[in-house]
């Protein structure tokens, strides 16, 4: 075991907190007993593969599905089953997997919107800093967002979301629809810029490599149960993970946290399953 | 069919021909070659080229966003691709409206459930049938005497089905009362009564707890068993190794690599796009 | 029962005939198959028309006073059928809007402004339909048979109504039981599926605003036959909203309840304002009756949305025939009369 | 020529002026709220029969048209919180709720008829002076109404474009949800553009009395089929293109009843519509995410 480990293990305060979350379409739960944190300036990743119920558990997280049972808490709030705009009010910031810009909107609208609970010179002022931080989007400026190809979309609803500045990034498989390179550029650039900024992320994806490449801490999910949770960096180096996306399960990993490690790489409150 | 030949590949014109003259048929039921389709800004299916083999089970993988249903869709003709040409049985079928390709026995099923809610059960296999004689206005007034025979027969087939997939208790409940996978299963037995020579399904075991999943594969195996070719679309690996060879794995709108699902599983590109995306 | 109340009766009795073949034929193609058709009217309208202008004798009779296309004088039931085709082949262009694939409303919409083009070009086209007078003086059929013989021509035709109905009754009833009538509920509940089935869309759609058209424009020619007079102002869009009234009310896509619908709504509502007492101004009670049918539709789709009579769930016996109202009240009295024979024991 | 051709198309501009205000309140409240509202018209003779309570105590029609703006906001909040929304909650469907708006306005329109009768009734409008403006010869009131429908336009604009409002309004009509990941309270949004749209309808009523200057309870009803051309060929849902139909309309409906045949001033513009319908069902200015919603 890497020595650095000792270090990714000890956590900060947790920032969400959601405990024995169960949540589903209908009175149906697809996710159950889920257990995650989230903390603060960490990047979080849940991965695993098509169809474990990540983005139904993102989805209830942020309040746009009601959730069927648990418990969810923003900086030691409960926000169970508030509204999304009300969660938005709190702090946090939701990039859905598709239908996330205003395709009737140009991109400046889109950011404006986005920034529709600020006062206009704040909104001005961050919309130019965000502007400076990401300058591809500055020719696009005047464009009809129903224009964009993915990868601008993508990146003008990340804009959209800082322009509230959140505390808590909720980011649902960001780079469903872009090639490889625009996709890790994606996740080591931007994801990584935005934690540099303090606020916290917590991030969906289906392709894990890329994304526990950028985060501190992963949950791994199959079937809507998390199955694993240590840091990103020990998932990333269990070679049998990758088997894991296409179905195949390498014997005695199944069960077991990856190379043996000891209850460090778990959270007490998410036992592997 | 020789007619809509004209002007195709001669090679493959005359393949065909010789095929159809003498009654044997190609191995492949279904080619899409070089499909491309956008949505707005969006590329959706990107040069996607399959072959269908007949007699077995296709599976289609690949992440979210690959242009997997997209691309069903446009086989199916229910959206239609920028380019590209698609032929069914030898035949170019690219421009055909969907009713006209699914009376040449391409049928499809929804990854979302899209039963008949007021009909019931055995009514959603019903209509399914295909050359109806009482489907006409003269048919109809002509009355039971006419089309009776037949219908006779086709609720007799199709409650064999129902017996066949364990739905029989359901036979006169409204569609629209039944479960996620209750609702599956009457979907993939309507395709059945349609007389299917290629039956596309998009995501069959979506929203269907485990064990009905096993059931639905068992039944996926007979049909194959009885030479029935299917393309499938499925997330669930297990499943697809457990039914599909070959499988054909999209990424990005294109196609990545065609093997068995062992195969594809030590091929760096085909890990690369599940797992770095 | 003195002839002034058998006038009434008999009257009253051919209303209803007429709106019952109306409202079946609202019914195959809202009901059944699922077309919010808001201009069914115009097919009413139009064989209501054409019926008119082929019974009427050339346009120099009675002095010339009014314009027709038409006026060949045929004979009767001539008139009648040619009425029926005239509102199956106009289904085209009313189809040809709803065809394309709008949003529901939306098409809706689209369909109540071809049947508001379509009265006001009946309205100012004087040449051709002779404006907003109308035509009048359309020939009774068979009328000489009679004599001047009226209360008797008035049961002939009441019988007369009453036979069409139940002609249509048994056609309406061999669609809606067919393997087609499956096909038009299918491609109600979900289109997109039912193409994908090899179902014409275009095709079942045109039919069945050709079959509901034909039976529009049949209790539209009906109506003129016996009234004799035929105006624009008479054939206005909000009738269909009757219609519906009567259908949601009785029970979509049920033809029995769409009967009972139709005594309710329209027939009740008329005849029942008349023994009210006139009061207030004039206008009230028609007021009135609108007010009334708009709480009914609410009151409908709120509580009871599937009507008085819910559409039949189709079910099949053991050797594969649908099972009708009869075999059911049969099974019925089977299990009762086991049951007295059980409990006699 | 240009002696049938001016009038003409001044009346085409005074039509067109109060089109666009009604054509544009209906428009929104499609936009905002996805119903397609046909107790409209009815709503707007409410308000006109309102303004006509307050005209008849005295007071000068430009207060009774304030009066019913406020009433149509009113009436128009009303009937969605209390029958719209419930029936939407309940599950009706898109044609369901067509009936559910029909029944309303015969509720409403027959209402006004059991309490007026039949009768004809007209506002008491100050001395009207004639002024010729180049070519176009005009009344006060129709220069008056015109003035008033290009103001409530560059409102509109303003609104739409400049506030926070107007933003949240647009955001929500394009995607409720993702609206509400902005942290907009969408619900009170639709409320906003229910109390708009049915100000801008109270106002389309009485400025369509003013212009017919004797009207009936039916009077504004048989409107509506226009205003609902004029929506549409702009694209429901689009307030600029509700502006753009409402003066296509407008003029094409004047011009055609001066050189055509009065009475088929509306068949022109029906026409017209039945056309769009046909080519272009989405209408002339809308976007994608409408055109994906209308013509599936």
């Amino acid at each position: 075991m890497p020595t650095s480990s000792v270090e990714s293990t000890q956590r900060p305060a947790a920032h969400l907190e959601v405990r024995d979350f169960t949540a589903g379409y209908g009175r149906i739960p697809i996710v159950s007993s889920i257990n995650l944190d989230v903390g603060e300036g960490e990047v979080v990743a849940i991965v695993g593969p098509n169809g474990a119920g990540k983005s139904t558990l993102l989805k209830a997280i942020v309040g746009v599905i009601p959730s069927l049972g648990g418990s969810i808490r923003l900086r030691g709030d409960i926000v169970t089953n508030l509204s999304t705009d009300d969660l938005v009010r709190r702090g946090i910031g939701y990039v859905p997997q598709s239908h996330d810009v205003f395709d009737t909107l140009t991109v400046e609208e889109n950011m404006r919107i986005g920034g529709y609970l600020l006062a206009k010179p704040e909104a001005e002022a961050r919309m130019a800093r965000i502007l400076d931080t990401f300058p591809t989007l500055r020719p696009l400026i005047r464009r009809i967002a129903h224009k964009l190809s993915g990868g601008e979309r993508k990146l003008v609803a990340i804009a959209r979301v800082m322009m509230l500045q959140p505390s808590l990034y909720v980011l649902d498989e960001p780079t469903s629809n872009l090639s490889v390179e625009l996709a890790h550029k994606l996740l080591t650039d931007y994801v990584r810029r935005i934690a540099s900024t303090g606020a916290a992320v917590l991030l969906v994806e289906q392709k894990a490599k890329a994304a526990l490449e950028v985060s501190n801490w992963a949950y791994l999910m199959v079937a809507g149960a998390i199955s694993m949770s240590s840091p990103a960096a020990m998932l990333l180096a269990d070679e049998s993970i990758a088997h894991r996306f296409l179905g195949k399960v390498t014997a005695g990993s199944s069960s077991a946290p990856p190379g043996g490690t000891g209850p460090d790489s778990t959270l007490p409150e998410a036992p592997a399953v | 069919m020789a007619a809509s030949l004209v002007g195709s590949n001669p090679k493959i014109l005359s393949l065909n021909s010789v095929a159809s003259a003498t009654g044997l048929r190609t191995a492949t039921v279904l080619q899409a070659q070089d499909i491309w389709r956008d949505f707005g800004g969006v590329i959706a299916v990107a040069g996607a080229t399959i072959n269908v083999p007949r007699g077995r089970i296709t599976g289609l993988i690949g992440p979210n966003g690959a242009g997997k249903s997209t691309l069903v869709n446009i086989i199916s003709g229910a959206i239609k691709p920028r380019s590209g040409v698609i032929t069914f049985e030898g035949v170019d079928i690219t421009a055909e409206a969907a009713h006209r390709i699914a009376h040449r026995g391409l049928v499809r099923t929804f990854q979302l459930s899209s039963e008949f809610g007021r009909l019931t059960v055995l009514e959603n296999l019903l209509v399914a049938a295909p050359h109806q004689v009482g489907e006409s206005l003269i048919g109809a007034v002509l009355g039971k005497r006419y089309w009776q025979n037949q219908e006779a027969a086709l609720v007799h087939q199709a409650r064999e089905l129902l017996i066949r997939f364990g739905m029989s208790a359901k036979e006169e409940e409204y569609a629209e009362n039944l479960s996620g996978g209750q609702r599956r299963l009457v979907e993939i037995m309507r395709a059945l009564m349609a007389k299917p020579k290629l039956l596309l399904l998009d995501e069959p075991l979506a929203g269907v707890n485990p064990s009905l999943g096993q059931e639905i594969l068992g039944y996926l195996e007979a049909l194959r068993d009885d030479g029935l070719t299917m393309l499938m679309i499925e997330h669930d690996l297990a499943a697809v190794e457990r039914v599909c060879n070959p499988v054909i794995v999209m990424a990005q709108g294109k196609v990545l690599a065609q093997g068995t699902l062992n195969d594809l599983r030590n091929q760096q590109e085909v890990l690369d796009a599940y797992f770095i995306g | 029962m003195s002839s002034a109340f058998q006038f009434y009766v008999t009257t009253l009795l051919i209303y209803a005939g007429v709106d019952i073949l109306a409202a079946w034929g609202l019914n195959l193609q809202f009901g059944t198959a699922g077309l919010l058709s808001f201009a069914f009217i115009v097919f009413q309208a139009a064989g209501a028309y054409t019926a008119g202008v082929l019974a009427l004798g050339p346009q120099t009779d009675n002095g010339g006073y009014q314009h027709y296309i038409g006026g060949y004088a045929l004979p009767f039931p001539i008139p009648i059928l040619a009425a029926m085709a005239v509102g199956a082949v106009i289904a085209v262009p009313i189809g040809l809007i709803a065809l394309r694939r709008l949003r529901s409303d939306y098409q809706a919409v689209a369909l109540l402004v071809v049947s508001i083009i379509a009265s006001s070009i009946a309205t100012n086209e004087t040449e051709l339909f002779n404006g907003a007078a109308g035509i009048s003086l359309v020939p009774h059929p068979l009328a000489d048979q009679f004599g001047g013989d009226l209360l008797t021509y008035q049961w002939f035709y009441v019988g007369f109504t009453a036979a069409v109905c139940l002609v249509a009754y048994l056609i309406v009833h061999r669609v809606t039981h067919s393997p087609l009538g499956r096909a038009f509920r299918a491609m109600r509940d979900n289109e997109q599926a039912a193409s994908a089935l090899a179902k014409d869309i275009t095709g079942l759609r045109l039919l069945a605003f050709a079959i509901g058209g034909a039976l529009g424009a049949l209790s539209g020619a009906i109506l003129v036959l016996f009234i004799g007079t035929w105006a624009p102002s008479a054939w206005l869009y909000p009738e269909t909203f009757v219609l519906l009234a009567a259908i949601i009310v009785g029970g979509t896509n049920n033809s029995l309840g769409t009967v009972v619908g139709v005594l309710l709504v329209p027939i009740g509502f008329a005849e029942g304002s008349r023994f009210l007492p006139e009061i207030g101004h004039p206008g009230l009670i028609d007021a009135g009756q609108w007010i009334a049918i708009g709480l009914m539709l609410l009151i409908f789709l709120w509580f009871r949305p599937q009507g008085i009579l819910p559409e039949r769930k189709h079910r099949y016996a053991n050797d594969g025939r649908l099972v009708t109202v009869l075999d059911e009240l049969a099974g019925w009295l089977r299990r009762s009369l086991a049951l007295i024979q059980r409990s006699s024991r | 020529m240009p002696y049938l051709l001016g009038p003409s198309i001044g009346f085409g501009l005074v039509t067109a002026s109060i089109l666009a205000l009604a054509a544009v309140g209906f428009t929104m409240q499609f936009g905002v709220t996805n119903i397609l509202n046909l107790a409209y018209g009815e709503v707007m003779a409410t308000s006109g029969f309102v303004a006509l309570i307050v005209n008849r105590a005295g007071l000068s029609i430009w207060f009774g048209m304030a009066a019913a703006a406020v009433f149509g906001a009113a009436l128009s909040y009303l009937l969605n919180r209390v029958i719209f929304i419930p029936f939407a909650r309940r599950g009706t469907k898109l044609f369901g709720m067509v009936i559910v708006t029909i029944a309303v306005g015969l509720i409403l329109e027959n209402s006004i008829l059991a309490i007026t009768g039949p009768n004809f009734f007209s506002y008491i409008v100050p001395q009207e002076s004639t002024y010729s403006v180049g070519f176009l010869i005009l009344t006060t009131s129709q220069i008056v109404l015109m003035g008033l429908a290009t103001l409530a336009m560059i409102a509109v604009h303003s609104l739409l474009r400049l506030t926070r409002l107007g933003m949240a309004m647009r955001a929500t009509a394009s995607d409720a949800s993702l609206a509400r990941g902005c942290g907009i309270r969408t619900e009170r949004i639709v409320d906003a553009g229910w109390l708009i749209s049915g100000a801008m309808c109270g106002i389309a009523g009485v400025a369509l009395f003013i212009n017919t200057t004797s009207f009936t309870s039916a009077t504004a009803n048989s409107f509506l089929v226009v205003i609902v051309a004029a929506a549409i060929l702009g694209g429901v849902g689009q307030p600029y293109g509700a502006m753009l139909g409402a003066l296509v309309i407008g003029l094409t409906s004047e011009i055609a009843a001066a050189f055509l045949n009065p009475a088929y001033k509306n068949v022109v513009a029906f026409v017209i519509l039945v056309v769009v319908l046909l080519l272009r069902p989405q209408g002339i200015l809308a976007q994608i995410a409408v055109q994906r919603e209308i013509a599936r």
